[in-house]
């Protein structure tokens, strides 16, 4: 009886405790891997938008940190559909390789800025 | 629990997600991680539309039970509970959610600018053309008169109302319809102004409307009573939504209830708009929503909106003829209601061609007068099909 | 079949765009009546009270607003009585002639101003 | 969808409301537009009146189907939902409301006058005098007895307490009750201070009395646990409005739950009282409303009242004698609680009198033993007929 | 009504509790005191504490009926509604109320130190020990499994989590089960700090670790729809606290939908905290809290943290030694959750050995992961005896 | 007829309005009983702690409030178990005398500051 019990006590805390360190396990390396996603892409960017930021710094300084900014967003954007890639994958166990994300649509930055403002008051102001 | 130590982990990795998870369901992870980005990046919506995608996310999590009902008798030793959602689904299956964030935005209309011109009610009338034209390509398409109506009243562009509805009629559809409603209306200023442009002319466009005149606080009391009584004695269909849009109307009116307008617009709404999100959401599982018809749906919807702003913008010349050039039609397409974003296209879009044009108060409204004429359109669609 | 179906959907967008258009015609006449009401009452009593005012200006002139006030208020209590009348009316279909108010009583103004100030302060200590 | 389309329309007419009116609904929506009226203009108790008003507006417009039982068996395809208020009723139906508007008005309540002054609890047992004497009338003016305790019950001046036993003892009285019951509240400064001056002598009235000891915050602390308990042993069903209360005080005076308190005393509150008052107000239906016994109740009601006056009046003159002039008669008449109009009315009267005489404080400690009171007077009734 | 007065009279104090009382129940009276003053005097977890207690006293007031189920069927005359705890109590047994805290939580939660330093993730894991050991202790004990993975889950060191999974595996034991979970949650720093100075070395103490990468704004968004992903797909049952937790968290660092955040963290919260308070201290009624098993879970309860602490303090010194002693074994203790106090407790055990150390934030990453950890092992609990 | 229901109807009056009477009159013994046992206490201990704190006031005058403070809060402590104890020999129909309170262990006030800090500001932060 006792022995039973005792069998049955480790069963668990192998599987219990076993499986709390898996998933947490596998939250480790989801989380480096978005790490990796972030902000390799990130570094990337910055280069290139510091370059340009500073050729703009010549023309019209009032304005190159929000230009910044705007540029950092767009690169988050492309970042972020490559994470929504990735998970899609790993929650299908399939290489990234064989999904291509042929729907994924932009929807332009031409829309007048009181299209934005409109929408951002929006949220305090309706459902 | 005698079984062999290896079975046991067999088991239990069987039991998991990872094991039985489909690939339609790792589509629509995928779809409800796109809903989030759009929530969250593009700001669409994002206080319905953020919980409608999360609530797709966990609905598509196999095994999690969340969406279980429950089995045995409550009170009994074999009873086991049901998922969360399925409790919180219940407030919209029984058709209490929506009128209750329908009495959250009555607290929140000023229905001042329509009672100051009335006649842009008529506004709110014809905008709602694009529900019956949606209604009858979607006959075409083979749906079933209820579930055409549902999709219909996505040209309503009210989230609660098409939810009500859906509810009531064609439940299968919820998930498609909803996130169309919400993602719909927050592209209305990219939908409507080359439809309000093709259909006027540059003089029309330019057209400045009076003043309006101010409305007395009685009047303000007064009408919410109003329209509660008389829209509920003729479509009585109407009164849980109109009832309740009209009762916290006249609790911001009154002046006397701050407390309860407050709570009514802020927690209370809060707290509904959580649940009914989640659980609309949750209602698009991969084999309700990964199917021909959700993308006919998608299509109806644009053109349900397409056809109420287009209906919006004739009446609106109509009645343009008929005073003699006093009204500018681009008020018209703010009657399809989305509260105030139409009304902002029309105030932009008229500035456009003549930049001292206020066009604002004019349009909010045809705007208000839009969610008044949605639900109705609604209560006629629930009391023939319902 | 397909003419089925279009007739079906013509009738339903007649019946349900009509419905529509009738009860939000309805609605502006309702408004009209309402401000008609309200309105021209107002009209007449200002008169009234514009003369009365003048009066006590005279007398006390740090009072007269809140007399004015206090009559117009006065005033639309008698116009409130007017359109609830004129709402049941309408609502059982008869003319407004056939209805007598009998029981409406104005609770009188003697109360002392503790009590209306007692009142107010309840609302926001007490349901 | 075959018929002709005329007979369409006619079908569509004949089942809307203005088809099926009939007059009574048509005065009820009279009657609640007066409601309306004196709870906006006349802030007669408008938190209350104005949801319990705009509820009967809306029960009285036919076919609207608010109040409508589901059919069918939920989770099943014959499953049609109820009404929106059907839902919300429940909530008074099954007794849960009340006893969380006490947890509220427990948050708000200050025991430390009657704490610092326990007599005062005696005037607050006398005030009750006035549901007994209704109670009488009413089984005289034949009123079963579960009727006859409900009506006597608007005598205690709280609302949740006579909602409450009038749901369990009988509820199709429920509207006339609570309407007579809000509105008795509100009319407080006008039936009181007759009474006051008829049956006190002007010496009396001016009696000047003790300042009142400092209470000591562990004093409060113990003083809702101790009532919870002694109250709920001796009269068990006053327990969830008793409990309810003390709770919400223990949370107000414990100061380590503070976001609990204001919760309670804020938004739980103002969702309750919307569900409360619209559902209350919805079950004053043509039918039920309009017959001679709700005459009977509102004379009934203003006896009550009348009666809770004088029963604390004539026990306070008792006191004043007793302990040789220390006592002012006029705080007995704050023992019928309406908590803290009643206490006013008091204070206002003295000092008529004796312009340096301030009674609040001193009838603080009656009105507060007063809300107990009645909740102990309903404990009994509702043990012995319920 | 036909008894002689006397008989009615003996009847009615017959009913009333004075009669019924027995001596356990006052001894549970007694122990509900007793919470109360911890709670209020102490400030040990108030915002539960306070309201079980109370429900624990309420609960043993005998006759009150506030826990009595309804009888007849809703709708017909027959029908008696059930007790305000009763009905309250459904929140819990549906397991409606945990998740719904654990929204509240995920507003509340920044994860950032914890996505800076995911190793902590392992130590979140590694102070899930003192869950299995309890379990086999309470097996040995005599407890049946159901029963021993409830008692284990109080090493959770989450007072929601311990109430969803007794509610569903043991609810007979949830009033112990919950009392001792948050009474020890609030000696986490009593408990725990002797552990970890006998089991870690002054150096190991006194080591400073580096400071913690900034963390973007979008790796926040992504972590929650990871976590629910993940989690959610590898152990389904832990979904419904996760999912919630995570949605919770996506609501906050979204920064789009702050309205939900504030009403989630808040009045939801509150309302929510007050019913699962005053019903989960409900269940302890006398029969059901006074009995040896009682004592036990009691003393297991206390083994549960104490082996989380240890679980967690060993690992960190694992951690060190495989890092070369970059990681101070000291917040490996922070591990059990208990949010945010057991990460004080790992600064300021650290800050006097050395005073310049910060470990605050180091310790937060633990923390959180705790939380998440307790989830994930509450649901290989729930998915092997549910 | 009339005469069963008076009978009834002083019946009932006689009942409730006795039994509210007598809870109220109940509810006076309590309130008087807990400001004896709460206040004599705390008269007692004010004595004894004027006396501690004019010791210590000679010798670090800034800290004396809060030492004050603290011996009130202790006094109150032991009157509130007594208070509790006679709340349970109350309900119980017991003489005091019966019931010895063998398990009230006081937490030590040892525990370090930042304990009570903790303890405090968790409130406002975690449930
Ligand atoms: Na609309
Ligand atoms: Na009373
Ligand atoms: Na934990």
């Amino acid at each position: 009886m006792l022995g039973e019990l005792l069998t049955l006590g480790l069963k668990v805390t192998v599987l219990g405790l076993g499986t709390t360190f898996v998933a947490l396990f596998g939250l480790i390396i989801a989380i480096e891997l978005i790490n990796k996603i972030v902000n390799q892409g990130l570094e990337n960017k910055k280069k290139q938008s510091t370059v340009e930021a500073s050729i703009v710094e010549g023309e019209t300084s009032g304005a190159n940190i929000s230009l910044e900014d705007t540029s950092t967003l767009d690169n988050e954007d492309e970042e972020l559909i490559a994470v929504i890639t990735a998970a899609i994958a790993a929650s299908l166990n399939r290489s990234t390789h064989d999904i291509i994300v042929r729907s994924f649509r932009r929807v332009p930055h031409q829309a007048p800025a009181w299209n934005l403002a409109s929408r951002r008051d929006q949220i305090t102001t309706r459902l | 629990m005698d079984k062999p130590f290896m079975e046991v982990i067999l088991d239990f990795l069987g039991d998991s997600g990872f094991a039985q998870i489909t690939w339609q369901q790792g589509i629509m992870i995928g779809i409800a991680c796109f809903l989030i980005y759009l929530a969250i990046k593009k700001e669409y919506e994002p206080l319905l539309l953020l919980p409608i995608a999360f609530g797709m996310l966990l609905a598509n999590l196999p095994l999690s039970g969340l969406w279980d009902p429950p089995t045995g008798t409550y009170g009994t030793s074999d009873f086991q509970p049901g998922g969360l959602l399925y409790y919180l689904y219940m407030g919209v299956k029984l058709g209490i959610y929506p009128p209750l964030i329908f009495l959250g935005i009555g607290t929140m209309t000023d229905f001042g600018p329509l009672i100051a011109n009335p006649k842009s009610l008529l506004l709110g009338a014809a905008a709602q053309l694009g529900i019956f034209i949606a209604f009858i390509l979607a006959l075409l398409f083979g749906f079933s008169p209820e579930a055409a109506a549902s999709i219909g009243i996505i040209g309503g562009a009210d989230g609660p109302t098409a939810i009500f509805v859906t509810t009531k009629l064609a439940p299968q559809y919820l998930g498609p319809i909803a996130v169309a409603a919400y993602s719909y209306m927050a592209l209305i200023p990219i939908i409507q102004p080359p439809i309000m442009r093709a259909f006027t002319t540059k003089e029309e466009r330019q057209i400045v409307m009076e003043q309006l005149r101010p409305v007395s606080k009685l009047e303000k009391i007064i009408f919410p009573i109003a329209v509660a009584t008389l829209s509920s004695l003729l479509v009585p269909s109407a009164a849980p939504l109109l009832g309740m849009l009209m009762l916290g109307n006249l609790f911001r009116e009154s002046l006397v209830v701050d407390r309860l307008s407050k709570t009514a617009q802020n927690e209370l709404m809060n707290i509904i708009t959580i649940f009914l999100g989640v659980t609309v959401g949750a209602t698009a599982t991969a084999e309700a929503f990964l199917s021909p018809d959700t993308l006919k749906i998608i299509a109806l919807g644009l053109i349900a909106f397409s056809f109420g702003t287009l209906g919006g913008v004739l009446f609106g010349k109509l009645m343009c003829k008929l005073t003699g050039g006093k009204v500018n039609p681009l008020i018209g397409s703010a009657g399809v209601s989305a509260v105030p974003m139409a009304a902002r296209v029309s105030q932009v879009v008229g500035q456009q061609e003549n930049p001292g044009n206020f066009l604002l108060m004019h349009a909010m409204g045809p705007n208000v007068a839009g969610v008044i004429g949605s639900a109705v359109a609604a209560g006629v669609l629930l009391s023939l099909f319902g």
